[in-house]
Formats: structure tokens, sequence, C-alpha cells
């Protein structure tokens, strides 16, 4: 009987084995792969995905989706060095960024949870809304930033590892707490089974909406600043697309947009398995038009090779009677 | 009262198209030669895939891949009909339009991948051999037996609206007045019911797909004839544009409901909208931002509708 | 025992303008079993629901122990001390028993980080299955549980919370006979314990082993309350469906034509080796305790499910593979178990719902005529005396009765010559029940083959020309009509 | 070989697109280079066109493969300076073309700056639209997405020159994302806003065509002015037939050798000069034969 716990993992480790398979043959093929300089680095690309991920993974937790992600990223990149350049004070700016991606989670919230829109289209319109937020902000112009601070975000390194690698490495351990061992984690994956049957439960299913969203707003933002402080400066156009890998992370890594199962472990895989490929295409020399073809490819592989495809066709029989 | 919130919300789009439109005529100068052109030139196109998307939608999935299989049918196209081939060229490109939209519906349907993924996933890889296959060349100077097609007009009215009206009206028919059409809705509404009606519901979701491919096609083969020039570019915003004229158009994601009727609003209403900003002067910066609220907007109010759709019977 | 616990006073509901519950008063002893009954969408599961805090009442009050009781929240209700068993499946199938017992009231570990007490939810939960009888692990994750086993995990689940006033909403509708019998021993046990229950159901035959008092709604109303001896069957049927019914199971037997359906070592998943035949004018029954793999060759036959060996034969030809598309075509009709997911398309009209297995058929030039289609449908509509105002009303809006006849109605209306029905009756009251019996009778009287499955003994007794039984996916023995009995039948599936 | 030091080196020419035809061209004549001097190069660009973000991974990626010398072509300006910032702690060179390295900070060090630059580009395009327009009427800008740096300059550019004519009212300026549907769809809208239109400054040549057809629709060719920039084959064509007005010829080709032969003499071991630059020719009807033939 126990075996049936562990069922969960079964998918993410055929999932893991490809991820091994891709680094150990990159590692041959790609001059230059192989090395702690680019690995660092392509870990550090790959935790800036996965923070933004793992807020998008408790919304897909849910059963919804949430495309503004990208657009909040650069919101809050603008915002907060909007700020720096006005002479605010470094903490105050980025304060500003996160409570940017808070309120545009909150508006995602407020319209999914309360108003009861469809996710789909609610996040739809606030991804232009938050877009077009940040490029009136910035009146469409690439704001610089002259923080050490902002700079050390993006690029410094605290024991020889970088200081997002760090960060972000606290955040997911706090994520992973937050969905398995915390009741509002429970909450999620109860509500996104079933709504209905949270709902009867007696889940308050409004309010886990709107903090789900509210995290995943923040987090998004957090990886706006990462990037921001990657260049240094503020620009409008930073996450444009973002929403998309982030999704596509998501679902590479097991967590499908019925929601109820899944969870950050397959992200955090799902997430080396993109920025793996990703560095060594690039690394192998292939160009851009050969990459888009060969990511995209990419992902299907791992979407149609998933084991739970088999699951998915069995779920769909043994969808639970209603009488 | 309660007539009045009745009818507001019963006609909301149509109102809300109309005080677009009065706005933007108040500004112009020539009122009716911007109308003229938005529904004879600026509409059209984008209406064509847009009912790609709503039809993808209806059965309960999307088609984010429109823009790049307009970009490589029309692109491998161009290669002929530069050589004077034309009728050979417009077979070729809607054939790959049909071709490309049938390896979405295998994935979508026996690989069983979500809807949303694998035309996400098909977007980068047809995006990708696009770009290969131009590898940075673009084809232009087309004959003008090619380009009467999208230039050309008839008794003063563009061809282009007579291409997207007849496109309309065999949707319609077909989606509205057909068994084909009704086991789509059906099929969109609940498949497995539909399978165990008897319905090939697999061959229906790839019959969609493969007409929006070929709609895609189609309305990339008009932009070229227009343009007078085949790029491995077009079409980045297809997606994305197509989908936010289906939802305002009140087509709903869960499958099973709405229509190309419905789009041809939705189009409009966008249309207008962003000529209404133009024209008002607005800042580009701002589009966006409208465009989210505009978005909103109709979703609470289709909802408003749906959920007093009893109270407001008049 | 004469201690009233719940008082419910002129309560009143309704959805969207059309009114369900109408001034109901009612009375909940301290210990008390109290039944309700009724037909299909007279209110007894919206009654259930607005105690419960799951819906508002629009008007009425509540007196919980004497005291007068605002409930406006599932919450409220729990803590106020009443719980509920829903009619529908409240599981969710990718978390464990454990997780799904404390579903909505986790045990916390710490109260500041507000951590789950997963040792804690076991080691309750064990307690509890033990309590029921079940040997499960209660990590085990709920997708891999049985029906019945499902269905226990929700009386463990409100058990659970040892409230005043337990609310079992047919609880029984997918359990066995053994399962059922350990149900009634809790009741028992519970109602000893000073427990008040609420308990719902169509099997009217349970009603006189536990009940101590009868309620029945009918159209959203109390037609009244009565003590269990001074109650007969046939009294309460009458009080259900205000009007007498004859004979349930109406049979008129006919000589049988020649054979059209028959399956040859059939075998797929969780089945192997079937043969059984059907021949026209004739009711052959399924039979077996629930998970014996019943559903599964009715998909089989029906070609939702892959074949995996051997053939199946329709009207003399052999057949090694079949999909929904062939089996229509060859007027093979499949009434599934469940309604609301496979039978019919609930956001669609009935008018859609009816036409659209004959779409093909009546529209031989693809395009349809709204006009033919109108009157093809209320046909139908009128034929199966389907409750609604019109054919454009949605499948979704009627009550569980209605929405099998509109399923049935779209096979008949594609004029069906094998019918495969599955638990027709499960869930549904008596009156559409007899209505459903005599559809059945009459298609077999104009020479259509019809198979039946159906946990419900006598019902398949009555109807059957023959029985097959079965157990763990193998057929165990063939019945004629007058060897049936109940006893033979059960000794054959366990 | 001319420059003896360079051969055998590794260079990474780092690229803002190389889906556009343009850049492709660029990338063709850093190949060319790097043959006649014997250098191994490679040419890398963003997925997505223009993204920084992209680009720093770029750069780190050259860092991790030891190239000898790094030739830059940055999306962002600004942004790209960190990245600057690590090739100058990894000691490898790096020769800035096309867009200038915001270097404020001083933490962004360059040997030479191989000038092409769109603010230029902007200001010989503007200058002949006003020419033209005899120095009077209304000008829009045609931009590319917002908050792009080659809008952010082509538009600085444009402006600044539109300024020193006291007749040009600049009345607009709407972004058309680079394409030329959305340019004729724009052009469309700007012509009925702005009657009296009389300048159409284009950040490409693409909007710019797209720009000429929504023109040419309602009769004012001629009468109204179209500037593209970049200098393709497809603009220059039209120029020849009379329809758009002017483009600046970037010379991609050219911009890249430049850059790659700068590279080859630094590796020699030769003094470059803080800039270099380019020859950008503004083309026009009378000259448009000269370019064709290039
Ligand atoms: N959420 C709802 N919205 C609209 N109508 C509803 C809703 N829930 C129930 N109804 C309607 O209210 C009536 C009573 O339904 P209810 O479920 O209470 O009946 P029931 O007595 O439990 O029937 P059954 O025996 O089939 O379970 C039905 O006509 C049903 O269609
Ligand atoms: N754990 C479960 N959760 C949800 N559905 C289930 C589960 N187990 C079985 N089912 C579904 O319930 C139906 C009944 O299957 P079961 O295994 O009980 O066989 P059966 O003999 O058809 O039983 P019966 O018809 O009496 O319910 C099938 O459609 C099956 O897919
Ligand atoms: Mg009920
Ligand atoms: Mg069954």
């Amino acid at each position: 009987m126990k075996k049936n716990n562990y069922s969960r993992y079964r998918e993410i480790t055929g999932l893991l084995a490809g991820v091994l398979v891709l680094f150990i043959f990159m590692s041959f093929a790609a001059e230059g792969f192989f090395g702690w300089y680019n690995l660092h680095n392509v870990l550090k690309d790959l935790l800036i995905l996965m923070v933004v991920a793992s807020g998008m993974t408790l919304v897909i937790l849910l059963g919804k989706i949430d495309m503004s992600a990208g657009s909040v990223m650069s919101l809050a990149s603008i915002v907060t060095t909007l700020l720096l350049s006005y002479g605010f004070n470094i903490v105050f700016a980025l304060l500003a960024g996160l409570l940017a991606g808070a309120i545009i989670g909150f508006l995602n919230g407020y319209l999914v949870g309360v108003l009861n829109l469809n996710h789909f289209v609610a996040t739809f319109a606030t991804m232009s809304i938050a877009k077009g937020l940040a490029l009136v902000a910035c009146n469409g112009d690439i704001i610089s930033s002259d923080s050490d601070v902002l700079l050390f975000i993006g690029t410094g390194k605290i024991f020889g590892l970088f200081f997002i690698v760090w960060f972000a490495a606290i955040l997911l351990i706090i994520m992973f707490f937050l969905s398995t061992k915390t009741k509002f984690g429970y909450k999620i994956y109860s509500i996104g089974g079933s709504e209905q049957v949270a709902r009867l439960s007696g889940i308050k299913t409004s309010n886990v909406y709107l903090l789900t969203y509210v995290i995943a707003g923040v987090l998004a933002a957090v990886g706006g600043i990462f990037m921001s402080g990657k260049a240094n400066s503020g620009n409008a156009t930073i996450g444009d697309g973002y929403e998309f890998s982030v999704i596509a992370t998501v679902l590479i890594g097991g967590t499908p947009f019925e929601g109820g199962k899944g969870g950050l472990l397959g992200t955090l895989i799902g997430a080396m398995f993109l920025a793996i490929l990703k560095n060594g295409l690039s690394m192998l020399g292939f160009t851009p038009a050969w990459q888009y073809a060969l990511i995209g490819l990419a992902i299907l592989i791992a979407i149609v090779a998933d084991v739970s495809i088999n699951e998915r066709r069995k779920a769909e029989e043994k969808r639970r009677i209603k009488l | 009262m309660k007539r009045i919130a009745g009818f507001a919300l019963n006609y909301y789009k149509i109102i809300l198209l109309f005080a677009i439109l009065s706005v933007s005529s108040s500004v112009t100068q020539d009122p009716l030669q911007n109308i003229k052109n938005m529904i004879m030139i600026q509409a059209p196109f984008v209406m064509i895939y847009s009912f790609g998307m709503t039809l993808a939608v209806i059965t309960g999935g999307l088609d984010l891949s429109l823009g790049s299989v307009a970009a490589f049918s029309t692109c491998a196209a161009a290669f002929l009909i530069i050589k004077d081939q034309i009728f050979l060229g417009i077979a070729v490109c809607l054939l790959i339009g049909a071709g490309l939209g049938l390896l979405n519906g295998l994935l979508i349907t026996k690989a069983k991948v979500n809807p949303f993924i694998a035309t996400y996933g098909m977007d980068w890889v047809i995006r990708g051999a696009v770009y290969i296959m131009m590898s940075g060349a673009m084809i232009y100077h087309f004959s003008n037996d090619f380009k009467i097609i999208a230039d050309g007009s008839f008794l003063g009215i563009s061809n282009l609206v007579y291409i997207s009206v007849a496109i309309l009206l065999i949707l319609m028919f077909v989606f509205q007045k057909t068994v084909f059409g009704r086991n789509v809705y059906s099929t969109g509404a609940n498949t497995k019911v539909s399978r165990l009606t008897g319905v090939n519901t697999d061959l229906l979701i790839i019959i969609v797909y493969m007409i929006s491919g070929v709609l895609a096609s189609t309305s990339g083969l008009l932009y070229v004839a227009r343009l007078d020039c085949a790029e491995a570019f077009l079409g980045k915003n297809f997606g994305l544009q197509a989908l936010a004229a289906t939802l305002i158009g009140g087509t709903s994601l869960q499958g099973g409901k709405g229509g190309v009727g419905n789009t041809v609003i939705g189009v409009l209403i966008m249309v207008f909208l962003m000529n209404c900003l133009n024209v008002l002067k607005v800042s580009t910066l701002w589009q966006d931002a409208v465009f989210g609220l505009v978005i909103v907007v109709s979703a609470l109010l289709e909802m408003a509708k749906q959920r007093y759709a009893n109270y407001l019977q008049l | 025992m004469d201690e009233t616990i719940l008082e419910i006073r002129n309560i009143s509901k309704s959805f969207s303008g059309v009114p369900v519950l109408e001034d109901i008063n009612m009375c909940i002893k301290k210990g008390e079993v109290h039944v309700i009954v009724g037909e299909n969408g007279a209110g007894k599961s919206t009654l259930m629901k607005i105690i419960s805090g799951v819906y508002k009442k629009d008007k009425g009050e509540l007196f919980f122990e004497g005291a007068p009781v605002q409930i406006n929240s599932v919450q409220k209700a729990l803590s106020v001390g009443i719980s509920i068993i829903h009619q529908e499946f409240n599981l969710l199938p990718h978390r464990t028993i454990g997780q799904n017992i404390f579903l909505g009231r986790e045990p916390i570990k710490s109260h500041f980080l507000k951590t789950i007490d997963y040792e804690h939810i076991c080691k309750r939960s064990k307690e509890l299955l033990e309590y029921l009888g079940l040997d499960l692990d209660p990590r085990t994750l709920v997708y891999n549980l049985g029906i019945a086993q499902q269905q226990m995990v929700e009386v463990a689940k409100a058990l659970c919370f040892e409230s005043k006033v337990l609310i079992m909403d047919e609880p029984t509708a997918t359990l066995t006979r053994k399962e059922t019998a350990k149900l009634f021993e809790i009741i028992k046990k519970l109602r000893s314990e000073g427990v008040s229950i609420i308990y719902i159901s169509h099997r009217l035959e349970e009603i006189k082993q536990i009940a101590d008092t009868l309620t029945v709604l009918r159209d959203g109303k109390v037609v009244g309350s009565l003590s269990i001896e001074d109650a007969s069957i046939d009294q309460i049927i009458r009080m259900m469906v205000g009007r007498e019914i004859k004979d349930q199971y109406e049979r008129h037997y006919h000589t049988h034509g020649e054979e059209v359906l028959r399956t040859e070592n059939l075998g797929a998943k969780r089945f192997s080796e079937v043969n059984i035949n059907l021949r026209r004018g004739e009711i052959v029954g399924l039979s077996g305790l629930v998970g014996a793999g019943r559903t599964e060759i009715a998909k089989t036959i029906f070609g939702e499910d892959a074949i995996e060996k051997g053939s199946v034969y329709v009207y003399g030809k052999k057949y090694n593979k079949m999909n929904t598309q062939r089996a229509t075509r060859l007027r093979i009709g499949l009434v599934p178990e469940d309604r609301k997911e496979e039978g019919a398309i609930v956001e669609m009209s009935i008018r859609h719902n009816i036409i659209h297995a004959v779409l093909p058929r009546l529209f031989k030039s693809s395009v349809i005529s709204k006009k033919i289609e109108l009157s093809v449908a209320s046909k139908y509509k009128e034929e199966l005396n389907i409750k609604a105002p019109s054919v454009n009303k949605l499948v979704k809006l009627l009550s569980g009765g209605n929405q099998q006849k509109v399923v049935i109605a779209k096979w008949m209306c594609a004029d069906c010559e094998i019918l495969i029905f599955d638990e027709p009756t499960r869930g549904i009251d008596v009156g559409a029940k007899a209505e459903i019996y005599a559809i059945m009778s009459q298609l077999v009287g104009k020479g259509k083959a019809i198979l039946m499955i159906s946990s419900d003994l006598p019902e398949l007794i009555g109807m059957c020309d023959r029985i097959y039984t079965l157990k763990d996916g193998k057929v165990t023995a063939e019945f004629s009509r007058t060897e049936a009995t109940q006893e033979k039948i059960l000794a054959a599936c366990v | 070989a001319p420059y003896p030091g360079a051969v055998g080196k590794k260079a990474t020419l780092i690229l803002k697109d190389l889906t556009n035809p343009v850049w492709i061209q660029a990338a063709e004549g850093a190949k060319a280079a790097a043959k006649d001097f014997g250098m191994q190069i490679e040419v890398v660009a963003p997925i997505v066109s223009n993204n920084n973000d992209e680009q720093i991974q770029l750069v780190q990626q050259a860092i991790a493969k030891r190239k000898d010398i790094m030739i830059l072509t940055p999306a962002d300006s600004k942004g790209i300076v960190p990245a600057v910032t690590e090739l100058n702690k990894a000691k490898i060179p790096v020769i800035n073309l096309n867009t200038k390295i915001n270097n404020e900070s001083g933490r962004a060090n360059s040997e030479t700056f191989v000038v092409a630059d769109n603010i230029t580009c902007a200001t010989l395009c503007a200058t002949e639209l006003a020419r033209l327009a005899n120095g009077s009427g209304e000008a829009i800008i045609l931009q590319g997405p917002s908050g792009g740096q080659v809008t952010i300059d082509l538009t600085k550019g444009a402006e600044d020159t539109f300024a020193k004519y006291p007749g040009i009212k600049l009345v607009d300026k709407k972004e058309a994302k680079f394409d030329r549907a959305t340019g004729y769809k724009v052009t469309q809208d700007m012509l009925i806003t702005y009657p009296n239109l009389k300048i159409i400054f284009s950040c490409n040549d693409e909007m710019a065509l797209g720009a000429v057809k929504a023109v040419e629709e309602v009769g004012k060719l001629g009468k109204i002015f179209i500037g593209g920039i970049d200098g393709n084959k497809d603009a220059m064509a039209s120029i020849k037939e009379g329809k758009l007005n002017t483009t600046v010829f970037k010379n991609f080709w050219l911009q890249a050798y430049t850059a790659v032969e700068a590279a080859a003499k630094f590796l020699d071991g030769q003094k470059l000069p803080a800039l270099i630059p380019v020859d950008l020719g503004i083309v026009t009807k009378e000259n448009v034969e000269k370019y064709l033939a290039m």
C-alpha cells in the first residue's frame, strides 16, 4: 500500500533521467558547457526561472493560470529602477517593486476568486494592463540604475555563490514547505482537486485564490527584480513572453492544467531541463532559427513522453461518479 | 430601470462598439472614410485568423500557432507565386496550413497533449522552420495578378470584404446549420459524451484545427498580397490578438459556446478601439493598458449578463 | 428521546426565481434516525445543503438545541455540530484517504507556521477506518479505491467530526449489501450514543430497517411526517408521488427473436472469457458486486474500451475491434451509469441531446432543419414524459430522473436495436423508476434487445428474462427468469 | 595574412537578432572578414530578438568558451553594462559595434566603437526628410516595440533633428512593432488623424514600406515624404520606383566586416582609435542605383 504514496515521484524520475542524459550529452558535446563558470550562470538563470515558476506552479495546482507573470516582471523592474532614479532608498524601491507585483496579483485573485471571472481571461487582461502600466511609467524608455545594491542582487556573490542562488534557494525552501506542509498548501491542492469539494468542506476558496495569486505576483516581481539586477537597469520588455516559458516549465515538470496534483519538485526539474537545453543548444552553436525549432520540439517531446499521458487517460476513465 | 439595465446588458457589445465609433468619428474630419478604412481593410485580416482561433476555442482548446502557420505557409508558397505559379502557390499555401493544423490536431487528440502547450510548442517549431527556410531572405514584388486578390475591389468594395464575408458565411453555415458543426459544439461542451454517442470526436477536433490552419494561411496570403512581401516574421502577434478578439467577442474558453459571429463583433471592437486611440492621439504607451481594461470589462459584463439572464428577460 | 435537537421553521429557497423549497417545517429529535424521502427534485438535497451551510436560505429560521442559530457557512454548521455526507462524491482523487478525511480542518502542529500534523491525521484515520471495518492504509490515494470504499471513506469523514447531527444524503446508492449492513450497524450505534441522523434514500426497503421517523417531501413542500410504525411502503409511495403506482415491474413476455449480440471469450482490462448473448425481445441482466467489471463489459461492447481478447458478434457478424462510431452505426446504444459526465451534455438543451445520436441519419444532406429537429425532440419529450417547459431547457436544470429519460430518449430517437442500460435507476425516485421500467418493457415489446446492469437485485429479477452473474470479471452463472432468486444470485456473486 | 597576430584567434560576435535579413547580412560580413584574416568567429544572437537578458547569457557563454575577443552589438546599451564589466574582468577585449555601450559608470570599457549608431542614422534620415519637405510640415515617427533601445535611439535622433527646423512639427509617435503589416495599419489611422501630414519617419524599412502602401492607397504619394532606416533591398527597390523617399543604408555587411577587422588589428597589437566610422549612406532616388549594385 505504501507505494501509492510515492507514485507521484515516479513521473518525476523519468524527467530527471531525461535531464541527466541531456546534461551528460551537453557536457561532452558542447565546448565550455561543463565548467563551474558556465554551470554557475546556468544555475542562476534557472533559479530565476524557477522563482517565477514556483508561483506559477501554485496557481496551476489550483487549476488556474497566470498569464500576467511576464508583464509583472517588467512592471516590477520599472517600478524599482524608476524609484531608484528618483533618488529613493533602495529598500523602499525594492519593496515598491514587490508591492507592484502583489497588487497585480491581488487584482488577478480578486477577478478570479471573488468575481469568478474565467482565470485565463482575467490574467490575459491583467497581462496587458501590467505591461501598459510599465510602459507608461517609464515613458517607453530604458531606465539605468547606479545602485550598487541592485547590481549586487543581480551579479554579486556570497561565499562564491551568486546572491540570487542563495536567495532563490531560501525562497524555494520556503515555497516547498508552504506547499507541502502547511494548511495553506493543503488548501491549494484541495481546491485544485475539486473546487466544489473544497468549498463543501468549508474551505474559503476566495481567500486561497487571493493569496495564491498575490504570492505568484510577488514571486514574478522578484524574478523581474533579479533580471533588472543582472542588467542593472529597468526595462519594460524584460518579461515579454516569459510567462510562456514559465508555464511550459511547470507543465514539463508534471503539474497538469487540471490542478490538484504535481508540485514544485517537478517544476524544478522542468526548469533544469529548459535551462540546460537552452544553454546547451546555444553553446553548440545553433542559430536562433534552429534553436526555435529544437526548443519547441523538445517541449513537445518532453510533454508527450511524460508518463502521465497514461495517467491522464486513466483519470478520464476513472472520473469521479456523480449521482 | 430594469428594462434599461437589461437592454444595456443584452446589447452591451453593440453599445460599446457604437460608443467607440462615435468618439472616433467626432474627432476625425472624414469619419466615413475612417470607418470605411477599418471595415474594408483593417478588420478583414484580423477577422479571418480570429475565426481560426474561435473555432479552436469552441472545441475547448486554443491555437497559439496561428501566426507561425501563416508565416510558414505563405513563405513556402511565395517561392511559387513569385514564379507566377499563382494557383499552385495558393493551393500549396492552404495545403500547408491544413497540414500544420493536422499536426496540431494529432498532438491534441492522439498524443493527448493539452492544446495550450501543443500549439505553443508547434509555434516554436514552425517559426524556427520558417526562419531556417528563409534564412534572412524576403520575397517581394509579386505580379499584379496575385496582388489584385487583396488590392482589388469590385463595385467599390474591397475584395478583402468579399473574401472575409464569404468565409464568415461559410463558417456560420457549417457551424450553425450542419451536422458537422453541431457535433463540433457538442464535442467542445463534453467530449466524452459525444464520443459515447458515436461521434468521431478525434476526427472532428483534427478537422477544426485544420480549418484553423487554413484560415491562418488565408489571412497570411492576403497580407502578402496586400503588402507585396513574404517574410519570416509575419504574424508574430496573430495568436494573442486573435485570442483577445475571441474573448472580447464572448466565446467562452470552456468550449461548446459562442461562435464566429461573436468574433466579428470582437474584432470590430478591437480594431475600432485601436483606431479610436490613434485618432484621439492617445500615446501608444497607453494602448496596452486600455486594451487590458476592455477585456476585463467586457468579460465582467458578459458574466453579469449570464448571471442575471433570467432577471433580465424583457 | 423526545428532546428536539434541530428545528426547521418556515424555510424557503428558490433558484433564480424558481421556488425549490416552500415553508418547510420539521423537527429532528435527539438520538433518532429521521428519514426523508421524496421524488427526484423534491428538494431533499437542497434542504440538507441549507442546514449544513452550503446554500443560504431565502427565508425561515433554524433552532439548534432550542436556540436560534444562523448557519451561513459550512464552517459554522460544523462548529455547531452538524455534518453531512453529500449525495455527490466529495473526495479528492489525488489526495490520500487521511488527507480527505481531514479535508478543510487539518490538525495543526505548530500554530505559528500552521504546519499540518500528518502523523495525527494518519493515526486518527486509521482508527476511524478500523471502526468502519475497513483494512486500508490511510496513506493510500483515494484514486486507487473502488467506489464502495470511497463511499465508506465519506462516512469516515463525516464520523470524524463527532457531531450531534449527521446528515446522510443517499449513502447506500453505491454500497453493496455487506457494506450497507455495516453502515446500518454504525448508524444504530451512533443513535444509541445520542447522535441524530438525517437519512435520505430512494431505497424504500431500507427505510423500515433503520428509520424512527419519516418525512415525505413533494415539490418542495412537506407532505407529512410520521412515525415509522404507522407507515406502510405503499402509503409512503402514495405520499411521495401523489398517486397510486401499480405493479412496478411491468413486463409482458414475448417469444424471443434471433440473436443480435454475442460475446466470445471477450476479455479486457478487468474481465476475461466473457460469453454472453442477447436476443431480440429480451432483457438480459448482468449482476455482480460493485467492482465485478460489469460497466467495463458494457463499455467494451460499446467500443469505448478496447477489446483485448476475443470478439463481439453483432447480428451474427464478428468484430474483433469496436469503437463507439461503429457501435452506434450498428444501432447499439449505451445509457451509462454516470449520467452527467457520460450520458448527457448537461450544458446543452434537451433538444440537442435528444437528437445528438440520430443527427447524421436524420439529416442525410447534413444540413440541419430546425423544424424537424424541434418536432422530433418534442415527440420524444412527450413520449417519455420528460418534465420540462420546453425542449430548449438546459439538461443541467432537470432532475435526475428526467436527465436519465433524456439519455434514453437519445437512443430511442436513434432507433437502437441493442440497448445497454448501466444502472438506469440509480438515484432515481420510485415514480420515475416505474416509468423507466415501462419504457424498457415497451422497447423489448417492439423487438429491441436490452442488456441491463443493475445493483438492485429485485429490479433485475423483476425485469430480466435471463441474468448472468459476474465475479471478479468472470461469468459465474446464468439464471432464467423462473430460476432466479435473490439468494441464488447473491451466492453466485460472492 | 595582413594581421599575423590575429591568425587562429577565436572571436565571438553577438548580434541583436539573427532572424532579420539585415542582421544576417552582418553575420555574413563578419564571416567573410574572419576568413580574410584567418580568425575563427562565432556569430550568435538572442532567440527573442533584442533580448538583453539573453545577450548577457551569450556574453557569459563566450567567457566560458574562453574566447580571445568579443565583438558586441548591445540590444540595450544600459542593460549590457554588467556583462561588459564581466568581460573586462575576464580580460577579454571588447569591440563595440553599432550601438554604443553606455559607459557612464566607467565599468564597461571597450577598445573601440565601430560607429554606425542609430542616432546618427536617424539624424541623416530626418535631415533628408526635412530637406524634401522644405523644412516645414507635420511629422510623425513610426516606432519599433516600445521600450526597446533601437526605438529609443532612433526616436531621439529624429526628434532632435526635427527640433532644429522651426517649421516642422512632430505631431505623434506611434508604435508599429517593426513590421510591415502594423506599419500599414497604423499609418492608415495616422492619415485620418492628421490630414496635413507631410513627413513619416519610420524606425525601419519594413514599417516604412507599410506606410508607403497606406499612403499610396490614399493617393498622397509624393505629397508625404517617407523615410526608413536599414537600407534593405526591398526598400531600395521602392525608392527606385519613386515610392519610398529615402532610407539610410546601414551597410550591415560592412559594419561587421569593419568590426572584425578592428578586432584583428587589436589582436595584432595595433592601437585602435576610439571611434571607427562606417560609411552610412543616405539613399535617395538619385543615388539608389549605386547602392542597389552593392
Ligand atoms: N444550484 C442549483 N441551481 C439551480 N437549480 C437547482 C440547484 N440545485 C438544485 N436545483 C433544483 O432544485 C430542485 C431540487 O433539487 P434537489 O437536488 O434538492 O432534489 P433532490 O430531492 O435531492 O433530488 P434527488 O433525489 O434527485 O437527489 C431540482 O429541480 C433542481 O433542478
Ligand atoms: N476509485 C474509483 N474512482 C472513481 N471511479 C471508479 C473507481 N473505481 C471504479 N470506478 C468507476 O466506477 C465504475 C464502476 O466500476 P466498477 O469497478 O465498480 O465495476 P462495475 O462492475 O461496473 O461496478 P458497478 O457497475 O456496480 O459500479 C466504472 O466506470 C469505473 O471506471
Ligand atoms: Mg438529492
Ligand atoms: Mg458499473
